[in-house]
């Protein structure tokens, strides 16, 4: 368990580096792709089975090919970042990345460290699947944000189209 | 083979295009049937422009034959369309005995006819399973090849050669037929009427092969005069044109047959009037089997064939169209002064740009198979 | 140790080196059906009627040249054919190919894994292959291989859809995700579930069709079109993994199909107690001769039917089986609620 | 080695999070500021379901599950976009995208 997680969480984040660092988009696709079933991995490792399925389906096998697409079609005869914006400061971004990132550590290190675990409730009803609590809880308690994530779903389609349609 | 819009030149940046794309089609593609190349420029799957380029398979039979003597030109004109060579040595000796004016001993205009019209049998075999199979399906590919091979062996029994004949003389034939001959191509004719019924069942009615080929590379008949076109792909669209019918040649006037003509002009209705044609020509095999007469096979022919001076024009209708021979004539030496062939799968192929415009790329593999061409006919 | 380690991992090898060959026969299969349907002999030469064949293809493949064009992508190109083989394998893990059985002493299911999200992970993994499609046509930089890989990814992401939807009623049907459930939710009910789901099994099977990349559908390999799809560049050991995927993925199709419609490792008429008799043959030899019929349909078609045009396949899936297998889906919806 | 708790995850989840906004913030490629997003999305599900595990209750899943749908709609949106600013500039440089229109 501890040895899987260190592993993945090594590899999500070294995945997660090469996709902002590297120079080839179509690179820095695959790593996303590796990167999201990496992550996908670690749910499995949540006992959340489900979502893991979802997350492979939907992002790796869904989102990122669109992604795909997208970096064939933009076949750029120049490279994307040659042209650089004078007002624009790398190094501040850099900064204020590994500040959050500090932020964030010292946020969780003052929060969790007096406690490690905290009083977990009584453990979900044995021998019920994780896709069945899931659908319960999706159908049940949140009908109606499901439905408004169907209907955006829905107008996200037709956007799409809109404006990816040539003008005739 | 021009077109007003050739895609090799260099086209200005006018606008910026994310998806037009150049792709070289052939000389060396799977279903080019030779070495044709296309250069297609596609919007995504569409064609927009097609250009033809022609000419990797050149050897100038035509300038070559002027430097041959008559009898050896027979044997140039097998090498043009290699796979109805038979009907290429007709059109050649035809021209030079209207040139010199020869009478062909009847028993050899019927085995001329026989033969010319096997020979169409084998050519629409072949293009049947070419055209079958680049739209996929392999499966009648086999068959036909299986059929036309039983032609093969006919002529093999005729001339002794498979594919290059050589089978026709100026003033007859080279030889007559052989003993039991007749039967077997009776035989023959019953396999293949059999044997249509089989190709029809796998795809006439077939929707994927309807799909495919119906409203494809339209051509209206009025279209398809002012481009050339000629032979099934003309009749096709509806033009009554059939140089057997309408300017007689060897013994077809003898022969009751029927030309069929398509309405459409689409890939399917070329498939339909080509189709049709197998059953007319194994009729007219019969008719000339049942009624052929005795006789020598070689008329009264000089020992040196030297026409007078002069030139003609003779046509017949090869598989393919309408295939033309003008030769010229100067009455001293021993070759033609000019020798000229008008090839109809050169004449076919330059409409195919005209049909390609607006289809798919995967119509396009349709219509280079409709279009029924061979490379060898087309650079000579 | 034995129970959590050896025998999983048994399994596993077994099961590799079971698909590995059967691929390598399939494709002899493919072959000798398709000659004998073209009136041929096929591949007679390399021992008995061609049944070595398959070891001479494989000697060829790997001892040929391995070319990479000049201006490749030299990573993509040579990850592409391992990411589409390894989704066609890996998916295996989850296809019960019989019920509990004793083998060499130790009772044991015949499934690698039985995931209560079995039929998800099939669909998920499944989707993973693309990537190597598209990639493989981007990667040889090459006008006809891209074309191809577009096409693929196109066709493959349309039929997914369409396949997914008829998946989703034979869970309305089993009322499990479960692989093992699923088979053995049609022995309770004692019926095959292709005969109480007619249309979602023939949506799946020409959706299965196409999502091989098959006949009719076999437009990203269209050698008369596209001079062999997007793996036009590819030779030797790298084409033969392309190779081995597409007949892995075909056998994937007809395995699923077995499990979800033709009743996994049941014997036919599961609930005639007369034809008690056929338990004598186990299990795992319905399952796989269940999977050999099917696959000999794939190859039959093949044979048999010309090729579909790009956009007419796009119209079928989109205009004809996505609506036909979402309406399927809501009137199974409501015969089990009803019922 | 210390038991994975809770914890573990959230610096992971802050850890990729934060690489992700790197990515937004000095890549000028829009495509890879888009991937970078999608980065940032998965760090909050990671959170999400550590949560969920935590506290063995599902919403946390579910709560992932609209997330992805968010996401799934973002990327079709935003690739919409890009390619539609590509047709018409030729390129996919943020610092290029400096006109509100043209």
């Amino acid at each position: 368990m501890t040895i899987a997680f260190y592993t993945l969480a090594a590899f999500i984040l070294a995945l997660g580096v090469l996709v902002v660092s590297t120079k080839n988009t179509v690179h820095a696709v695959l790593f996303l792709v590796a990167n999201f079933l990496c992550v996908a991995m670690l749910y499995v490792l949540l006992q959340a089975e489900f979502l893991a399925v979802i997350q492979v389906l939907v992002y790796a096998g869904g989102i990122v090919v669109l992604y795909l697409f997208v970096v064939m079609l933009v076949n750029l005869k120049r490279g994307p970042e040659t042209h650089v914006d004078p007002r624009r400061r790398d190094r501040m971004g850099l900064l204020i990345g590994g500040a959050v990132l500090a932020e964030f550590v010292a946020i969780l290190l003052y929060g969790f460290a007096p406690r490690a675990t905290g009083a977990a409730p009584a453990a979900a009803a044995p021998g019920v699947g994780n896709v069945e609590q899931v659908g319960w809880s999706l159908y049940v308690d949140y009908l109606v944000p499901f439905e408004v994530a169907s209907i955006l779903l829905l107008v996200a389609m037709i956007g799409a189209i809109v404006l990816a349609k040539k003008e005739p | 083979m021009t077109d007003p819009h050739p895609v090799t030149a260099t086209r200005t940046p006018v606008q910026f295009d994310t998806d037009e794309l150049v792709i070289n089609m052939g000389p060396q593609h799977p279903s080019t049937h030779g070495v044709l190349r296309l250069i297609l420029r596609l919007d995504g799957e569409r064609v927009v422009d097609a250009d033809v380029v022609i000419g990797y398979l050149h050897r100038g039979i035509e300038k070559l034959s002027e430097s041959r003597d008559w009898t050896q030109i027979v044997l140039l004109t097998d090498r043009m369309d290699y796979v109805a060579a038979a009907t290429n040595n007709l059109g050649y000796c035809e021209t030079v005995e209207k040139l010199m004016g020869l009478e062909v001993p009847r028993r050899a205009q019927y085995i001329r006819t026989v033969l010319a019209e096997l020979q169409r049998l084998a050519s629409h075999l072949v293009w049947l399973g070419t055209h079958a199979m680049d739209i996929g399906a392999v499966t009648v590919f086999l068959y036909c090849l299986r059929e036309r091979e039983l032609v093969l062996d006919l002529f093999e029994e005729y001339c002794g050669a498979r594919l290059t004949y050589n089978s026709r003389r100026v003033g007859g034939l080279p030889a007559d037929l052989p003993v039991g001959w007749d039967r077997k191509v009776r035989e023959f004719c019953d396999i293949v009427d059999q044997k249509i019924v089989d190709y029809e069942q796998l795809l006439t009615q077939n929707r994927i092969w309807l799909e495919r080929t119906r409203d494809i590379g339209v051509i209206s008949g009025a279209d398809a005069i002012a481009m050339g076109f000629c032979g099934p792909p003309l009749r096709a669209s509806g033009v009554m044109r059939d140089v057997r019918k309408d300017e007689p040649y060897a013994a077809y006037e003898e022969f009751a047959f029927d030309i069929p003509v398509g309405a459409a002009g689409d890939t399917y209705d070329r498939y339909l009037v080509r189709l049709e044609e197998f059953k007319q020509s194994t009729r007219i095999i019969r008719q000339a089997l049942d009624g052929m007469p005795e006789g020598p096979v070689m008329g009264k022919v000089p020992r040196l064939i030297k026409p007078p001076a002069g030139e003609t024009y003779h046509a017949i209708e090869s598989p393919k169209g309408e295939i033309g021979f003008f030769i010229a004539s100067d009455g001293k030496s021993l070759s033609p002064y000019r020798f000229r062939v008008r090839p109809p799968s050169f004449c076919n192929l330059q409409v195919l740009p005209k049909l390609v415009r607006g289809h798919l790329v995967a119509d396009v593999v349709a219509l280079i198979g409709t279009i029924d061409i061979v490379l060898g006919e087309v650079d000579r | 140790m034995i129970e959590t380690l050896v025998v999983p991992l048994v399994k596993i090898a077994v099961l590799l080196v079971g698909i590995l060959t059967a691929v390598a026969y399939l494709v002899l299969l493919e072959r000798k059906v398709q000659a004998w349907v073209q009136v041929r002999l096929g591949p007679m030469r390399v021992g008995p009627h061609g049944l070595l064949q398959p070891v001479a293809d494989v000697i060829k493949l790997i001892i040929k040249e391995d070319i990479t064009p000049a201006r490749a992508d030299r990573w993509v190109y040579t990850l592409a054919p391992i990411i589409v083989l390894v989704p066609a394998l890996v998916v295996f893990a989850v296809i019960p190919f019989g019920p509990e059985t004793n083998v060499f002493g130790i009772r044991m299911p015949l499934h690698v894994a039985d995931i209560n999200v079995g039929l998800l992970y099939i669909v998920s993994i499944a989707s993973l292959g693309i990537y190597g499609t598209i990639l493989g046509g981007w990667a040889s930089n090459s006008k006809y291989p891209l074309l191809a890989s577009l096409r693929a990814s196109a066709q493959l992401v349309s039929y997914e859809v369409a396949v997914t939807m008829t998946l989703v009623s034979m869970i309305l049907m089993a009322g499990s995700l479960s692989m093992v459930e699923i088979v053995e939710s049609q022995q309770a009910r004692g019926l095959w579930f292709v005969f109480a789901q007619p249309l979602a099994f023939f949506i799946y099977f020409v959706g299965g069709l196409a999502e091989t990349n098959r006949a009719p559908f076999d437009l990203p390999e269209a050698e008369q079109e596209l001079t062999g799809g997007f793996h036009t560049e590819y030779s030797g050991i790298r084409f033969a993994l392309f190779f081995l995927a597409e007949y892995a993925n075909m056998i994937v199709i007809a395995a699923v199909a077995t499990t979800l419609f033709f009743g996994g490792w049941l014997r036919p008429f599961p609930s005639v107690a007369a034809l008690g008799l056929l338990d004598i043959v186990p299990g795992w030899i319905w399952f796989l001769l269940k999977t050999f019929v099917l696959l000999y349909v794939f190859l039959w078609v093949r044979a048999t039917l010309p090729r579909y045009r790009y956009d007419q396949l796009m119209r079928l899936g989109w205009k004809v089986l996505i609506p036909l297998a979402i309406a399927n889906v809501i009137v199974t919806a409501i015969a089990v609620v009803v019922l | 080695m210390t038991p994975i708790t809770p914890a573990h995850y959230l610096v992971l989840s802050a850890a990729l999070f934060s690489i992700g906004l790197i990515g937004v913030l000095v890549r000028r490629n829009l495509i890879v500021i888009f991937m970078s997003i999608e980065l940032m999305l998965n760090a909050v599900n990671i959170n999400l379901v550590a949560f969920s595990q935590q506290w063995q209750h599902v919403v946390g899943q579910v709560f992932a599950l609209f997330v992805v749908a968010v996401a799934a709609a973002e990327a079709a949106i935003g690739l919409g976009i890009i390619l539609a600013f590509y047709r018409n500039k030729e390129t996919v440089n943020v610092d290029e995208i400096t006109l509100m229109r043209w």
